[in-house]
């Protein structure tokens, strides 16, 4: 096992990796900006260096600055979180030309991967099924057209250098598709340097189906089950459970097997998930593989009983696997809703403030996953992500109970502070929710209801926020 | 101990000894708070806002100064909180404030390093670290340090290195001075923001 | 809103009239608070901590009280918190101290009833359940109620009955005074030290 | 299940409960004191009934106000949590007279488990081995040298109306019985009424090892294995775990079984703990039979998934037990430790104060019960739990690994406040104790070394705080 570990994330996964290092009695440090002088994380790792200002560019996305600060520490590894640098194969590159083991997959399986096209091609040949479309990047207008013809609108053009909710636009008529995929591919050179794009069916009542799966350096691999993240607002996961619902075991177990099957053969190491869309006929398309720790990977964690941040340093270190796949199982339903800083009623606008009270649940079976206390002050530069509240129970039902029953303890307060708390409230009490019977229409769905308000005195409105810094807003 | 806001302003006295009238142990400094308070009811919860982060950032600063403290004044917009300490107290300034606070009981001492808790005395300037890595005083090793205690600066001269993965960053001053300390070591590391040059600015 | 210690005063006046030259928004109450803890700062954290105490008691009293408030004063020890709200801020006289706070979005209204939010006039008094139970203003059904609004009652009188696990708790005025009103209907449920009847003490 | 349940509790133990009702659908409905009209439980119940004033003897230990509050809530059900009435088969009795179903055994088996001499009768009876020893109350100061000289010393005296720490005396040497002897009766008589003690061998080196079992109305039960509370300092325990350790399975196994038939067979009814010391030859002895939750019950819930507050509410509303033994299964292991707000460097006295910062751990697998918050006021009527700090982890090690890293976390600040988390702390370095060989003498042998303070500066001393009410103060 490493010695030192450089955690190079803020928030609440920096905390989360520095429970694991402790765990495993690694020695901790920590980056951090101007901002987070303050945070948790800072005050409880063995080391902090301070990297940069507010703005994460100059600080988490500081790709010199965070191998300067490893150096400094004398960190052998970086944990990169997700989002930042996570996903950046630059990066993992540069760690490795400085002696470091960033842990993730190899910088060579990352590039690949991190290329929605090449990742696409990659896991077809893998024998993955794709959902219809082109698979190369489409040379123009003509050729998008004749993509969308053969595969029928509504159809969805994407950057193959995009990320979750961005770069993306639905088509829904041929009329559409020429500017459409002239706006996409100038986003996408705004945003990502690269304004490739390709053309897939697009699939509006489907669910969102993920497969955690953890990869070592000897070519074993496992996967640890199914999770269903279809509650989703523009591709931004709200509520995340696992093992999916509503689904015959058969075609669960068909997804994972197939996922891992995938993974071990495009090279992936580490702890990884492959996105697919399972459509009404339960027929599954893969999407894209995330190459780090998910948001949501806790219900992973509470039905297996993994800790999967301590695989990936393991995995890092070398270890082989340290379960075979028949030494998995699954244990009852966990789920996992995020608390964001946004308020549901202004279109999830962020609302940056200090938190005056803030006293998350406790109890049975109930996991909490927050960098913030009461007292903390809310910037404006980051996520707004403020804490994941994950339940366990043996059963779907019960589960959903809990989390109800958590959400209602949350005390959270602060002048101008919101929260989406009340609207993963509504998502709890809805009857297709609650049934698993839920697709990625649900929150469009909800949206469009009339929301029943609680009749408590509306706070007043915030000043309006600045910018966030949207670097690190991106879907996990 | 600067947030980053053109306005504001933190200000500590070290100084133990004599003081004038208006030194009535704590009440100057309230009432400041107190003028405040009220004129702030208006604009409602921002004024208790901008106090709370007063005196946070007030409790961090005691924290981190050394020695005894007599007064502090800390400013952001129209928001002031202001202490001012007894003579006979000086041993015990934290306590209005509660010093022990600030520090976690069974925390480690991590975050920023002794250094960044500058500056020591009020007027001083300091040329700050642009980025994390090693200083260094001299262009190369052996060469002439950029500046020395005593020289006078100008706006722009460069008077460090710092070293960022193999690349030479130069750190030059922005205002005139005279340089009253090196604040850091030859090839140390340092943090970014750290100060490494203190100014007397001229 | 007594805490059950003796040297406990709550005021509030919800007299929203004309007022003398001592109500400049906030600095008097401040002021006094000023005082305190200039004080106080020599007897270490106990100042800070009563009137933290206090705070938190005046942000309840003010999410409990109904109608625009002028004045509050708190008062625990040595320790006094008092504030004053301007005439044309009757409207927001909550702001200062956060009325949102006391009443947390989304908690439904449990604990205290409505009526335990007394006195609604100072100087007024109550006579108090001294046990949950059942609320009796007759010894028996039919009989003549034990007091009427206008009586004038004795301390030690009987003015009501609390049933309790079919015992019948006789209720006695503490001190003399005339009954101002009777604060609970007839076999209505009452908690301990609930107000029940209101006296203006003679 | 019942509509409403009134909760006769406070504290963390009444959260708890709470918790459990909600999850279950169960309107909630609460008492409490003057001195907790600002807790986390009145919040957030459906109703709350004020009782009486901050004096338990008034409030919590008023069975009439208690009774009174259910009648005017509309409850059908009381839970008592555990301290107060929760073993008090007078108040079981009078809320069966009044319509309401205690929840805990009935009436009848609670007043004969609850004289520790009449227990010990029916479990001996029931098979149960007991330590050697008389069984019904010794009549004189003669005849309990007799039994001390029959079972040898050391013995000890004990009251039959005892609980936990109260009422027992050690007595070494033969001279030294009668004095013990008399001292007991008086101390019994004084602060149970009644004077009858009984005489047994006293085990100094022993392990503490209880079972906890759920028995249905209809005469199933099963049992969820071992819990190890050894480490206890004057009968007051400061750390628990799941199952216990470093005993052969078999032993364990003999164990479980063996209670489970105890309690069927005096009819017990509910969630019980049987507790037996354990010698060093692996032989158990039967102590004592709690007819209730107990502190330490969440490191079974930990390791079986089961919902023992859920369990209590459906067993007392007449379901049949939903599981049968061979359906329990235990994985992992878990620790409890207690937070309690008083100094070990000064003979653990109690540090009432207002909480300034209260940030409590969380992250994988840890779970915090606590009624405090940031801002909270411990007051000095109640007892000194604050929170109890619980972790699973697949193995022992890695779990006191877990929770050294969430006593770290914990952020507990207040003027004058202290509590157990350096002295726990202190526990899990332990040599003996890491390698799970540890009896019921730890503590007093840590006690006995010279602590190794930190060396941040001390706190100021607080000023002596009120004597706090010591009903509630039992051992559990």
């Amino acid at each position: 096992m490493f010695e030192t570990v450089l955690i190079a994330n803020r928030g609440e996964i920096a905390l989360r990796v520095l429970r694991a290092c402790k765990e495993l009695g690694v020695r901790t440090a920590v980056v951090y900006s101007a901002a987070d002088a303050d945070s948790a994380v800072v005050r409880l790792a063995d080391q902090a260096v301070r990297i940069g200002p507010a703005s994460s560019r100059r600080s988490y996305l500081n790709a010199a600055a965070i191998v300067e600060a490893a150096r400094q520490v004398g960190a052998q590894a970086v944990h990169p979180g997700y989002g930042f640098l996570s996903e950046d194969a630059d990066f993992a590159e540069i760690c490795a030309d400085n002696g470091l083991t960033f842990i993730g997959p190899p910088p060579a399986v990352m590039a690949a991967l991190a290329d929605k096209s090449s990742a696409r091609a990659l896991m077809s040949r893998a024998g993955l099924p794709l959902s219809p479309g082109s698979v190369a990047p489409v040379p123009n207008a003509a050729a998008a057209a004749e993509v969308a013809e053969a595969v029928g609108y509504p159809v969805i053009v994407k950057a193959t250098a995009g990320g979750g909710g961005r770069g993306m636009t639905v088509v829904h008529a041929p009329g559409e598709l020429r500017r459409a995929y002239a706006r996409t591919r100038a986003a996408a050179q705004a945003a990502f340097g690269d304004d490739r794009v390709y053309v897939e069916r697009y699939l509006s009542e489907a669910r969102h189906v993920e497969v955690q799966v953890l990869c070592d350096s000897h070519g074993n691999g496992v996967h640890l089950g199914t999770r269903d993240c279809s509650v989703q607002r523009r591709h931004q996961k709200l509520v995340e459970e696992a093992p999916a619902p509503a689904l015959p075991a058969a075609v669960l177990d068909t997804i994972a097997e197939t996922a891992l099957r995938g993974a071990l053969k495009v090279g992936f190491v580490g702890a990884g998930t492959l996105e697919f869309l399972v459509d009404a006929e339960e027929q599954f398309h893969f999407l894209e593989i995330n190459c780090r720790i998910q948001v949501e990977h806790p219900v992973t964690e509470m039905v297996t009983g993994i800790d999967l941040v301590h695989e990936q340093l393991h995995i890092a270190a070398g270890v082989p696997l340290r379960w075979r796949q028949e030494e998995i199982h699954l244990h009852g339903v966990a789920v996992e809703c995020r608390v964001n800083t946004e308020d549901p009623e202004r279109d999830f606008a962020p609302t940056p403030g200090r938190l005056e009270r803030f006293t998350p649940p406790g109890g049975p079976f109930t996991r909490v996953d927050t960098h913030a206390s009461a007292g903390y002050l809310i910037g404006p530069w980051y996520d707004s992500l403020l804490a994941k509240v994950i339940v366990w129970a043996p059963d779907r039902e019960l589960a959903l109970n809990r989390l109800e029953r958590a959400l209602e303890e949350f005390d959270i307060a602060g002048p101008g502070v919101h929260t989406t708390i009340p609207f993963v409230r509504r998502v709890l009490d809805d009857a297709a929710f609650r049934k698993g019977r839920y697709t990625t229409g649900l929150v469009d769905r909800l949206l469009a209801a009339p929301a029943q308000r609680p009749t408590a005195t509306p706070a007043p409105r915030p000043a309006p926020a600045a910018e966030p810094d949207v670097t690190h807003r991106r879907t996990r | 101990m600067t947030s980053g806001d053109g306005t504001t302003t933190v200000e500590a006295t070290h100084d133990a000894g004599v003081h004038g009238e208006e030194a009535l142990a704590g009440v100057h400094g309230e009432e400041a708070l107190a003028g405040v308070h009220g004129e702030e009811a208006l604009a409602g919860v921002h004024g208790e806002e901008a106090l709370a982060v007063l005196r946070r950032q007030a409790q961090h600063l005691i924290a981190e100064l050394a020695g005894p403290v007599r007064r502090i004044r800390l400013r952001s917009g129209p928001a002031v909180l202001e202490v001012e300490w007894h003579p006979e107290d000086l041993a015990r300034a934290d306590v209005p404030l509660q010093r022990a606070e600030a520090a976690p009981p069974g925390a480690a001492p991590a975050g920023a390093p002794a250094a960044l808790n500058w500056p020591p005395v009020p007027g001083r300037a300091a040329v700050r670290a642009p980025i994390v890595g090693t200083f260094y005083r001299a262009a190369e090793p052996g060469a002439k340090p950029f500046v020395a205690v005593g020289d006078l600066v100008r706006p722009g001269q460069p008077v460090a290195i710092v070293e960022a993965m193999k690349l030479m960053n130069e750190v030059t001053a922005d205002r005139a001075g005279r340089v009253v300390a090196i604040l850091v070591e030859d090839g140390h590391p340092v943090e970014y923001d750290q100060p490494l040059v203190e100014l007397d600015p001229a």
